[in-house]
């Protein structure tokens, strides 16, 4: 539009639409004139009262194919292993995680897990603030001596499910030449990638690795798969037969450009992508770097029923299968045994300590 | 019923926009191979007639009958394939495309799925050589100076295949050289049996070129006659319904110090090309300069570059002898300068906004009218009741839209905000375009009151009628270049003519 | 409005009616309830109970009995409204010069940013001199990564849109660079430090109250904003570059000037909105601050047609419906997707009466009157 | 790795053909918004467009088995939001840009709404490729051309048939005509406010040829939001081109090709950081406007609805 019509419907239209707002903001006003019930069908006074799960997750949501949705899956498998009661709330915005939790605080609700360490934070305060509420947190550790003591830090060594994913990487590449295609650059990311790297080149300590990291203005963060399609196809142009894809579905759109190219294999994340992502993918996918985030939240709730909760930070890693190599399901029988046995020997290695990844204890994993 | 040499013919059309009546039980007929003049002042309903005619407006009430046929015409498409063909004032031409594209838009010859520009060039080649109508086939409209655009329109109307042809305002643009050639255009067509509307509200064409005439004032006809029973004094005051003073009253110029001095400035156009090419000339307090000529030969340009609008290339201007900084209209303006600009709806004012605003358009951010960054209503309305009062202009309240009003109330608002400020210097561009009679006479007057109270005026207007009747001096521009000065009160109008078409 | 006569008697534009009154609230009332009909069935056709979802929204957005320590829901909406209401007055104030801000979001990146640094790197400082300062910061920032696209409108005549649109997503990357790199604190999360207490905005009810001095300087912007565009010489000055370039440029108003002018304030706004967001809110620069803001914003803006009391209805519009959705979604299960229809809906029915009129009359059984084409 | 080594070792053919392909669906949203604008009416409802069509696509690519189906469903869907988008600002003379922003605010809440309804399992069936095994050898040719999504090639035949069809057809010509002085084409006997209604169909069907990409080349699946802003990039690369298919193509190269020059950059490990990278085609983007002169000329009668 010409900049005179712009300025011009500006300035003749306006006093018009003001009463018809208000009289919008008002009919919501209205709309609950009707008495406000208490919202008693959340919980049904039955028999006994319900364990009652609520779940917050960062931006992202629910179904991000990513930790969101692998964390509401470990809920809902308590859900029908327990019968105990769940609710998920999805924020908009960072702002809205306090208020998110609080909406369960007020609910009664016996857990509240939330998601990612964008929540850190706040969680912690609402912890602090709710000292009798029983809390858990997804990725998120505290270490100083005034950690809540009601808050479960449900933490992973994505480093070592990164380091046996890069020794299958190593192992199984013919061009000697790994790649990766990751989301932003945020810690269990950076995890997932160095322990990766570290692992190929335990194996295989010639071969060239690539990588990118989604940059901040890439589109969309993890959600921009043309983008992680264009960069698994600058990482095949240079030669990589494996490529470890971890960026939601930044990343998910990097599996997808291999899958449409001959004798190159894929490694997802988080979960057995296997049974996540598209048929095309899993002729191609080698294995997936898993984080149990189900598993981590199913054990949290596990623990509010049989009532032996307890607050502090707990590591899932290779020793409680916390984190672990998904099957290579298609790809089976193309995995030889020398490789089976290596990522065997790199389990026991890491099981005892013989084996590090280098991130063990690294504060700031992104950090060069 | 309807006579056999008639085309066509209007019967009781009648038009309402809201709050006004542009039309009432009009009737007109047209006969075969005649140029029919409909005079009438702005807003006497001679457009929205026509606008009907063409299919662009719905009549609330009448008919329209055409070689004894009654039609109804729902759109342009209609008007067009009944042999009606329209020249509008503001030509419907679009500014990018070429003569052609213009030309065969809507009725376009294909050559499989493409666009076949050479047969229709051909044709318009044809046409332009039938009708002495000479045009380019292949220039952009863009590039065209107005006379041509007409010329182009005309051509658009019989490639077109019109009998009837509408022509709105045509001479409005042109010199009169240009009018001449139109007019023997007219006479061609005629000859060859195209029946003419001729719409104007200038009697001395319409006693030249019209078989007959007919009067509409305020959406009536006043009546009809021929250039033969009736004299222009009678056609006037059958026009604006009173006597009207055709010429503008003043003494002799009694010229002082100089006020504005052009020297050897040089421009470019917006297109780029070089439209000044070295203008010099002074205007003295007291005496009105008019400039004259052909629309499109720098008079904009100079007049953007005197008004501190548009950067020159070279050259300098002078007021009261200091220069003034290129490019700061707001410089000129507190110096004592006024502007009348040449296009009031694009440049004069601001159609969403209220009289009152636009009263104080260029010194709203002084006091009395804003303190302290603030605006002061109060003021900003004392002064548009002064200035509706002191300028006559008819408002039914200071905060309508001054879009809401007459073109000629428009324009007295304009006349009213530029004369409100202490004034040294008055650049009137084309003062009086789209304005009616009584609105005209008023600033006319105006305008000669200013110099009588010692402004300088220089006045750019397309209309030599205009020019003549108010310069004291006349220069010519020609080709970016001022070819010719004259004395007011002796030139003769060929004269001046020649001069704008360069032949000096 | 009043209007004045020719002869200056202040009078009313017309004489109250019941009548007026309602043919200006009917479409209002319409248009709702049409957006959340429409709505509500696509909600019901996904099998959910669009009444219990709507009742949640509303609880959820305004009225909700709270625990003791929670009088109100409707608190919360006014802090979701204050981010929209202050960029919405920028993005409106664009649209008042003919500009078309869609850099909001990054200007609200920057301002957070500046706002952030202010406020964790000084110390000692008494609130008094800190909290202005770091507000000023955020503006600044906001003021001057839209100034990039005003100069490079006003000078080079690059059109704003497109700037403004590279802008944001360099903004991205800078705020995500810094905070990963050069200002990250020391913890596990990619952050800025916490600020300093003396540069907090404050609260305005104890906790968990959230309602902060953001809101009421969000409040005053829209007064401000007011003046500015109404009352001020500047204000008109702006109207008429927006409303009519060239003749403002013939009155003497130098149009790139006021081009530049008004970006500048309109990302001063923007960034403000970040710096308010930051120092009462999060009080430290995540490294995935809010998102989407400066969009939504955009519609806020159009929705409230560039007044300031529309643009404050449209903004508590747009809290109240970003507020309730998370308890809709826990109370009813009906994803918040289904908030950005009804967001959709009811812009255009606010936008177009014409539509609401139109599908009523087709409701009605008589067609004679539906106008002949 | 040194910058200038680097720069040295790219390989440049690929980088190319990479950047066709990333401009595919911006390309698709800027011929779209040039018919639309060239019209008269603004469109920023592209990306909402975009992002229906993509979901329509990948739904009924998985319910009929089959690529082809699902590419005309989500042009359809994509057609009939712009039919919204032409009914609100034609018949209701809406605000443009308030008509646009709805659309987009509808898409992305629709789209996320029934996916999550619904869900996105399912992976639906690719377009197919335009590859030949010998075309495909010839050297930088066969790169750039002859491994590539059919989309692609169908964007580049769309960018010259745009040229063609806006400035070498009736349909152009009358089309220019309606964005310039539409009561010249009125008077010309032009249905203007066909013409915008059909142009802004246009213009719909565009967009859901870029929106199929995403779904139909690129992942085999939808995820909500997945346009990733490109309706915008494309509607600046309209501008840029100042609304003309070829040079808007160019422009949407101008983005494509330092977007994916960062991502090599990135691979191969130059010591800059990353974040600060990803944002060269923005700059670059800024640099090329602020640097070019020319101002941009929209279509005269862009955004003023049509009145007698």
């Amino acid at each position: 539009m010409t900049e005179e019509e712009k300025g011009e419907q500006f300035a003749m239209k306006q006093p018009l639409y003001i009463p018809t707002l208000a009289t919008a903001v008002a009919i919501l006003l209205a709309a609950c004139a009707a008495p406000a019930q208490p919202v008693q069908q959340a919980a049904p006074a039955q028999q006994k009262p319900k364990i009652k799960v609520g779940l917050v997750t960062d931006v992202g949501s629910l179904d991000d194919r990513s930790f969101n949705a692998s964390a509401w899956e470990g809920v809902q498998r308590a859900v029908r292993d327990f019968g105990v009661e769940a609710k998920a709330i999805e924020s908009k915005q960072p702002t809205d995680y306090i208020k998110n939790i609080q909406t369960f605080v007020n609910e009664g609700y016996d857990l509240i897990i939330t998601v990612g360490f964008l929540m850190g934070d706040d969680t912690r305060k609402a912890a602090e603030m709710y000292p009798n509420q029983k809390f858990a947190i997804v990725d998120v550790g505290y270490f100083d001596e005034n950690a809540p003591k009601n808050v479960m830090g449900l933490l992973f060594a994505e480093d070592q499910s990164g380091f046996l994913a890069g020794v299958v990487a190593g192992m199984m590449t013919k061009s000697n030449v790994v790649g990766g295609v990751y989301g932003l650059a945020i810690p269990p990311v950076c995890r997932f990638r160095k322990g990766y790297e570290a692992g190929v080149r335990f194996v295989n300590s010639n071969a060239r690795i690539l990588g990118v990291y989604q940059g901040p203005s890439d589109g969309t963060p993890f959600n921009n798969p043309q983008w992680g399609a264009a960069r698994a196809r600058d990482q095949m142009n240079e030669g990589a037969d494996v490529i470890f894809s971890a960026g939601g579905t930044t990343g998910n759109g990097g599996l997808e450009e291999i899958a449409k190219t001959q004798g190159v294999l894929g490694i997802g994340v988080d979960q057995d992508q296997y049974f996540t992502l598209s048929d095309n993918v899993k002729k191609i996918l080698l294995t997936s770097a898993m984080k149990r985030v189900d598993q981590s939240t199913y054990l949290a709730v596990k623990s509010v029923v049989e009532g032996d909760f307890k607050g502090g930070n707990r590591v899932f890693d290779i020793t409680n299968d916390g984190i672990g190599l998904a099957p290579f399901h298609d790809l089976d029988s193309q995995v030889s045994n020398d490789v089976r046995n290596k990522v065997q020997e790199v389990i026991e290695g890491l099981k005892n300590g013989s084996i590090k990844t280098g991130l063990e204890g690294v504060a700031d994993p992104c950090a060069n | 019923m309807t006579r056999p040499d008639v085309v066509l013919e209007m019967r009781g059309i009648t038009k309402r926009f809201p709050g006004v009546l542009a039309n009432d039980h009009i009737n007109l007929d047209l006969r075969k191979g005649e140029v029919h003049a409909l005079l009438g002042e702005n807003g006497a309903g001679k457009s929205t007639l026509m606008n009907i005619l063409y299919g662009l407006y719905q009549p609330d009430a009448g008919e329209i009958w055409l070689d004894g046929r009654r039609v109804t015409i729902h759109s342009p498409r209609d008007a067009i394939a009944l042999g009606i063909g329209m020249v509008h004032q503001h030509f419907m031409l679009v500014p990018t495309l070429t003569v052609t594209e213009n030309i065969i838009l809507g009725l376009e010859t294909r050559r499989g799925l493409l666009l076949d520009e050479a047969t229709p060039q051909q044709r318009i080649r044809q046409i332009s050589r039938d009708f002495g109508l000479e045009i380019d086939p292949e220039a952009y409209v863009k590039d065209l100076p107005v006379g041509v655009q007409q010329r182009v329109e005309i051509v658009k109307a019989l490639y077109r295949n019109a009998r009837v042809l509408v022509l709105d305002e045509p001479t409005a643009v042109l010199t009169p050289l240009e009018v001449e050639s139109l007019f023997s255009t007219l006479r061609a067509l005629v000859k060859r049996g195209v029946s003419v509307i001729f719409i104007s509200h200038k009697l001395k064409e319409v006693k030249a070129i019209a078989d007959r005439i007919t009067v509409l004032r305020q959406g009536r006809v006043v009546g009809s006659t021929t250039p033969a029973e009736a004299g222009e004094a009678q056609l006037a005051s059958m026009m604006v319904g009173r006597p009207v003073i055709l010429k503008v009253d003043k003494s002799p110029a009694q010229p002082g110090p100089v006020v504005l001095s052009v020297r050897d400035v040089k421009a470019m156009s917006d297109r780029r090309a070089m439209a000044l090419q070295g203008v010099s000339f002074d205007v003295r307090a007291g005496e009105i300069v008019g400039i004259a000529g052909v629309e499109g030969n720098g008079q904009t340009e100079l007049v953007e570059v005197i008004t501190g609008l548009r950067q020159p290339l070279a050259g300098q201007v002078l007021l009261c002898g200091q220069p003034l900084p290129a490019w700061s209209p707001r410089a000129a303006i507190d110096r004592g300068m006024s502007h009348i600009p040449e296009d009031r709806y694009k440049y004069g004012i601001v159609a969403a906004y209220s009289l009152a605003i636009n009263l104080v358009l260029s010194v709203f951010h002084r006091p009395p009218f804003s303190r302290n960054g603030l605006l002061q209503r109060r003021a900003i309305l004392s002064n548009a009741e002064r200035l509706v009062e002191e300028f006559d202009i008819r408002a039914p309240h200071a905060e309508v839209p001054i879009g809401k009003l007459s073109g000629g109330n428009q324009q007295k608002a304009v006349v009213a905000r530029e004369f409100s400020r202490p004034m040294k210097l008055l650049v009137a561009a084309q003062p009086t375009r789209g304005v009616d009679v009584g609105s005209i006479e008023f600033i006319h007057k105006r305008i000669v009151q200013a110099r009588d109270a010692g402004a300088a005026v220089l006045l750019v207007s397309a209309e030599l009628d205009e020019i003549m009747a108010l310069s004291d001096r006349i220069l010519v521009m020609f080709g970016g270049r001022i070819v010719g000065e004259r004395d007011g009160r002796t030139a003769r109008r060929e004269d001046i003519g020649l001069l704008m078409m360069g032949k000096v | 409005m009043s209007s004045v006569t020719a002869q200056g008697q202040s009078r009313s534009a017309a004489p109250f009616s019941w009548q007026r009154v309602w043919s200006g609230v009917w479409p209002a009332v319409a248009s709702v309830v049409l957006a959340l009909v429409i709505a509500g069935a696509v909600i019901t056709i996904t099998g959910a109970d669009p009444v219990a979802a709507y009742r949640a929204l509303v609880e959820g957005a305004l009225l909700r009995e709270g625990t003791a320590t929670r009088p109100t829901a409707f608190l919360e909406t006014l802090v979701s409204a204050t981010p929209y209401l202050v960029l919405a007055l920028g993005i409106s104030l664009g649209f008042a010069a003919g500009l078309f801000n869609i850099g909001a979001e990054g200007q609200l990146y920057m301002g957070a940013l500046a706002s952030v640094v202010v406020g964790f790197a000084l110390s000692g400082l008494p609130w008094i001199v800190h909290l202005p300062l770091a507000l000023v910061a955020g503006v600044l920032a906001g003021a001057l990564w839209a100034g990039i696209a005003g100069w490079l409108k006003a000078a080079r005549g690059a059109p704003e849109v497109v700037v403004t649109i590279m802008l944001n997503y360099i903004a991205y990357a800078v705020v995500n660079y810094m905070v990963n790199g050069p200002i990250r604190h020391t913890g596990t999360a990619p952050r800025t430090p916490d600020i300093q207490a003396s540069a907090v905005l404050p609260t305005l009810l104890p906790a968990p109250e959230r309602i902060h001095w953001g809101f009421v300087l969000a409040i005053a912007c829209a007064v401000g904003y007011y003046f500015l565009l109404y009352r001020s010489a500047l204000g008109l000055r702006i109207r008429l570059v927006g409303a009519n370039r060239e003749a403002a440029r013939y009155a003497g108003i130098n149009v790139n000037s006021t081009y530049l002018i008004t970006m500048v304030i309109s990302g001063g706004l923007c960034g403000m909105a970040g710096a308010i967001e930051v120092l009462a809110l999060y009080r430290y620069l995540p490294t995935e601050f809010t998102t989407g803001y400066g969009f939504e914003s955009i519609a806020v803006a159009l929705l409230g047609q560039g007044h300031p009391v529309g643009v404050a209805l449209a903004a508590l519009l747009f809290g109240a419906l970003a507020n309730g959705a998370g308890y809709m979604q826990f109370s009813s299960g009906v994803s918040n997707y289904i908030i950005a229809v009804m967001q959709a809906f009811i812009i255009v029915f606010v936008a177009a009466p014409g539509i609401v009129r139109d599908l009523f009359r087709w409701a009605r059984p008589k067609r004679a009157e539906v106008e002949v084409e | 790795m040194d910058l200038v080594d680097v720069l040295l070792r790219i390989d440049y053919v690929f980088l190319l053909a990479a950047a066709l392909r990333a401009a595919t669906p911006i390309a698709f949203a800027a011929l779209g918004g040039i018919f639309s604008e060239r019209a008269g009416v603004i469109n920023i409802g592209l990306e909402g467009m975009m992002l229906i069509s993509a979901y329509v696509c990948y739904r009924v690519a998985v319910l009929a088995a089959s690529p082809a189906v699902g590419l005309v469903a989500g042009m359809a869907a994509a057609m009939v939001l712009a039919g919204l988008h032409g009914l609100f600002s034609i018949r209701y003379q809406t605000n443009q840009v308030v008509s646009g922003t709805v659309v987009n605010i509808f898409a992305a809440g629709i789209t996320g709404f029934l996916f999550r309804a619904l869900g996105a399992q399912e992976s639906a069936p690719y377009l197919p490729n335009i590859s030949h095994p010998l075309l495909k050898s010839i050297p930088v040719i066969g790169t750039l051309l002859f491994d590539q999504p059919l989309l692609m090639w169908v964007m580049l035949i769309v960018v010259v048939v745009a040229t063609v069809v806006l400035f070498r057809t009736p349909w152009g010509l009358r089309t220019r005509a309606v964005g310039e002085l539409p009561r010249a084409a009125d008077t010309a006997g032009i249905p203007v406010n066909r013409m915008r209604y059909l142009n802004v169909l246009i213009s719909g069907a565009l967009a859901g040829l870029g929106g199929a990409f995403f779904t139909l080349h690129t992942v085999s699946t939808f995820t909500p939001l997945m346009t990733s802003g490109q309706g915008f990039i494309g509607l600046a690369a309209m501008i840029f081109g100042n609304w003309t298919p070829i040079p808007a193509f160019l422009a949407t190269l101008l983005f494509t090709l330092p977007q994916a020059l960062a991502g090599q950059l990135q691979m191969f490990g130059v010591p800059l950081p990353y974040q600060l990278l990803s944002t060269l085609p923005y700059l670059l983007t800024i640099i090329t406007l602020a640097g070019v002169v020319r101002r941009s000329t929209p279509p005269a009668a862009l955004g003023t609805p049509y009145v007698k």
